[in-house]
């Protein structure tokens, strides 16, 4: 069981490095003939990588969706708000505490209109994932986030969040203020909203902290995110106390957007580009922006009354119980 | 702070007159498990299952708390028959679910309905913890959401005491869903006018503590109740801060304005029927009129 | 100028300590005629502290009105809460960061009526003192006090609050934690609630901190209570940097009751007990049931929206502009 | 932190066209109160008053603000004739009024009236430091709610320059009440669901910082600005808890929360530009519509 997406990718990447070494020596050969042996190999391990590829992304497990929805070079939330917003101005404070990193937002046009854009930031190095709490957001993100749906109310600007996070930050401090009132409030801020709202998990949609900004009239997710109701470690730690075992658990929570689909909780899939979305900011931003349009579509055709009722109805369907 | 089932499971003589658990054993004398100390049952019982030495108040059964909460007789019971599927088919939950049922008699964690305080009438909702930790599945997010729903429709003031570890793992992202679907029913109680007062019980955790519970007018708690987001373990982890001595409990969460007062079990009824009286009242003059 | 009451109350003490010595005197006498001469002198003493006490109230100056206002012995919001007030439950988070015991609130029945009533605390021994932070809110004060006011709203609580602080707690938590921002949102909150809402000044209305919660329909001052922009000591260490010059500022600052009357400030002064609203609980608080009530009855033949513009056009008016 | 007038007021080439005040001195040079550098004036006038060694933002005058801010041509100005009274017979008052309106040319310490910003309309606010220190008496009261009002009646956004310290004392409890009265004009811009966006300049203090000035939809703040409920030293005496360098800055209140975005001066336009637009387009179809 590969531990993090660099690990099991590893063969993939050693292919490529590979490549890179003949492409670069093919590049100072003299030889035409060489030149042309060296091409021959350089097309069969552009073969093999491709295929290596479509075998490895084709059909991925659920530990396997852990590992890519986790992959350090995945597009985060400030990397669809370059690609598809206009304008946006982002906005810190809660008003109550602090500025916490680790949730962005502010308003911002796409396609022209005016919205309102919320999501988790994780960090890409070791500094910024520092600065960014590693996407946990604390009780300041949340109340931000409350503040940013008001605003959004107010103005009649449609919202539109981005889930990205393994967790509420789930320290003594972040407990202290009222990490659990905070996502709370935050999911009830959001029920209370008469603008259409469309959620899209990119990533890790991490229990508690991912609902807290993804309660919204659509639920989207990409093709290799996750979202689950704990991490599969927690999980396996719980259920047979070897949080190695989270591959099994990965499994037996169901934790994939196919899944989700399968239970009605999601509305749809959107599907990554050949690799996983790190392999394409382009595509896969064209392709959440397709996705997002049809549904955003379709919610701004309903009155404010009846966005609020859609997204009751929505969630007070989700369950599954006899007798 | 004890998390293990209490002592209250073996009293003999039950106060509990709606309770569907047989009165077994017959003991006389009970120890606390915090203090150790040894009582009388009938002064445990008396006391509400607040030790008379250390004042712990030991965990209650559903029934056991709506029997000391609401007036005599006035307990209708709803949504009774739910019980909980196996949607994911996650290993061993049948079992544990048959377990469960089996030493608590009922079908889930937590019991609804409608009955009066001081003859004022509420929708009630009431967890219990000794049926796989109070955690929420599908059937407890139904429950309550039917709980915050009969309140707005009927516009009566929600009562809800809280006992939870948590989301229930086993039902994955159906429980998680739970979350914002009780949640969403709070925003009905908003629209509908009626308070929702929320008691936060030993324990009152994560899932729960992060939805329906932590958006309550009001809210109350008993004392020395654990109450918190994360596992303490968790928390202590993840911060570099200090943890306080008091970390997680009913105190410290009172003295960082998460609730509002920390009520002694003996004063709870009547500090219930106040605020339904009071933040009631303008829905009830709406229902005259 | 005296620094504070107890100081400027100190020859009345002194009067009423000899008339106590006279009193249990008389009591131990067995001899008729020295009883008899004993409760002569007694009955002339008495005379004397009630003339004392109409010379020394009667005609209050703006510093003595500051003296008195601040008197350690004046009844406080709970006193009046206890006197007034009936099934009063105390409500304490702010659920955002801590309890705040600078201000008190919660729902409570007033003459059988349910209302929510809010106010400063203050502390009548050193440890309550501390505690109840001097009657120095801080943010999570004010935040406590939105909570209420919005409760108030939703379930059509009119509300009543008692102003009575030197000012906002003006620390480094406090403006760390943005103590401008709570005060403000609070008078927000209160000109958007459509229930009545009824102030009174009972003490000290301190600049911001008092305001905070008596943007009112209705403020009524007590006859010696005060309201200031700054406190007097500050005006004058200001002015002619001489705090102790508190005197002359009390006076140019025109902070009484009667001047916030004849500039249109306040709506009715309440009188007080001769000597001051700490001679009797009893009778200050059906002064200030008589006065609450009378305004309390007419607001509440208004509509929501006319309680709202009435707010509005009340502060709207207030302001001395030429040209 | 420079709190006496700044550099500014030396400045021989005024870029100011809208400022009433004559530009009299010929200087080509001047010296940043901030780090000592001289400055060549037309550098400073290009760099809108922004030293252009250490970024210190030196105050601007209010008109000197507007020059900056609206598109050019399109301030017209209301209320410019409104004057203090001096109701309490405050000592000096009348002095004191009289010395600031020589000294700036103004009425008080503010400029207010319709504008563009990138050809969208704005109501707008400058306060102007200079006069009384930017002081809120019933004179600035009056015009920010006017201000606010105009914003609310014509559906436009409204945009308020802070620059304060605080209450003017000499109109006592009058101006405790513009506090309550300018905030409760926020709240007809609310529900008229105008944006109103404020900003924090060197300085925002007291009175102003606790009304108004800190209830916007959006607050954004010149980097270094003084910005504070109390005075320094009060705050310092009152707490015992050390006192961090940043205390009472901009870059200090942005880190808890209070404001979302410091901008420098050359960016400000623009953000402001891109909020008007985006958050104002409710306002702007609901007026169309
Ligand atoms: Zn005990
Ligand atoms: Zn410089």
């Amino acid at each position: 069981m590969a531990k993090d997406h660099n690990e099991w990718e590893r063969p993939l990447r050693e292919l490529e490095e590979n490549l890179q070494k003949l492409r670069e020596l093919a590049k100072k050969e003299q030889d035409s003939d060489k030149r042309s042996s060296l091409s021959d190999r350089i097309q069969d391990f552009e073969a093999r990588r491709d295929r290596y590829i479509d075998v490895m992304y084709s059909n991925l497990g659920p530990w396997e969706k852990v590992l890519v929805a986790r992959a350090q070079k995945r597009p985060y939330t400030l990397d669809y708000i370059q690609a598809l917003f206009n304008d946006f101005v982002e906005l810190e404070g809660d008003r109550r505490f602090g500025a916490d990193h680790a949730i962005v937002g502010g308003p911002a046009t796409y396609d022209g209109r005016p919205v309102m854009v919320v999501g988790h930031q994780k960090g890409r190095n070791i500094q910024d994932r520092q600065y960014r709490n590693f996407g946990m957001a604390k009780p300041e993100g949340y109340r931000k986030a409350i503040r940013l749906f008001e605003m959004a109310e107010r103005f009649r600007l449609p919202v539109i969040t981005f889930v990205d996070t393994p967790a509420a930050d789930p320290g003594v401090e972040s407990e202290s203020r009222g990490i659990s009132e905070a996502i709370a409030a935050s999911m009830l801020k959001m029920f209370e909203l008469t603008v259409p709202t469309v959620s899209v998990i990119i990533g890790e949609g991490g229990s508690g902290g991912a609902i807290g900004i993804a309660t919204s009239n659509r639920v989207l997710m990409l093709e290799h995110s996750v979202y689950s109701v704990i991490p599969p470690e927690g999980c396996a730690a719980i259920l047979w106390r070897m949080p190695e075992r989270g591959a099994d658990a990965a499994k037996a929570l169901k934790l994939t957007a196919q899944s989700a689909l399968e239970y009605g909780l999601i509305d749809e899939i959107i599907t990554e580009p050949k690799g996983g979305a790190h392999r394409d900011l382009v595509e896969v931003s064209q392709a959440v922006k397709a996705s997002v349009d049809r549904h955003l579509e379709a919610l701004l055709t309903l009155s404010p009354t009846a966005v609020k009722t859609d997204r009751y109805d929505k969630f007070r369907a989700m369950g599954n119980v006899l007798g | 702070m004890p998390l293990r089932p209490t002592i209250s499971f073996r009293v003999g003589v039950s106060y509990d007159v709606l309770s569907n658990r047989a009165s077994t054993s017959g003991g006389a004398f009970l120890q606390c498990s915090n203090c150790k100390k040894i009582i009388f049952s009938v002064d445990f019982e008396q006391n509400l299952h607040v030790c008379p030495y250390c004042g712990h108040h030991h965990r209650l059964s559903a029934r056991h708390r709506l029997a000391i909460t609401v007036d005599a007789d006035t307990f209708v019971e709803h949504d009774a028959d739910l019980r909980s599927g196996d949607p994911l088919i996650f290993p061993d939950y049948p079992e544990k679910l048959s377990a469960a049922e089996t030493k608590t008699g009922v079908h889930d964690a937590i019991v609804t309905g409608l009955a009066e305080i001081e003859s004022l009438p509420v929708s009630i909702a009431v967890s219990d913890f000794s049926f796989m930790g109070g955690s929420m599945g599908s059937v407890n997010g139904e429950k309550i959401t039917r709980t915050l729903e009969r309140a707005a429709e009927k516009g009566i003031p929600a009562v809800i005491f809280c006992a939870s570890g948590g989301a229930r793992m086993q039902e994955g992202l159906l429980s998680l869903m739970q979350m914002a679907k009780t949640t969403a029913a709070v925003e009905r109680c908003r629209d509908a006018g009626v308070p929702y007062i929320s008691i936060f019980t030993d324990p009152t955790m994560a899932g729960v503590l992060a939805s329906y519970a932590s958006v309550a007018d009001v809210i109350l708690a008993e004392p020395k109740s654990l109450i918190g987001f994360a596992g303490a373990r968790v928390s202590k982890q993840a911060g570099v801060s200090k943890v306080p001595d008091d970390f997680q409990t009913a105190e410290f969460v009172h003295s960082h304005g998460m609730l509002d007062r920390i009520v002694h079990r003996k004063e709870m009824r009547s500090t219930l029927a106040t605020l339904v009286r009071i933040l009631g009242s303008g829905a009830r003059q709406k229902g005259s009129s």
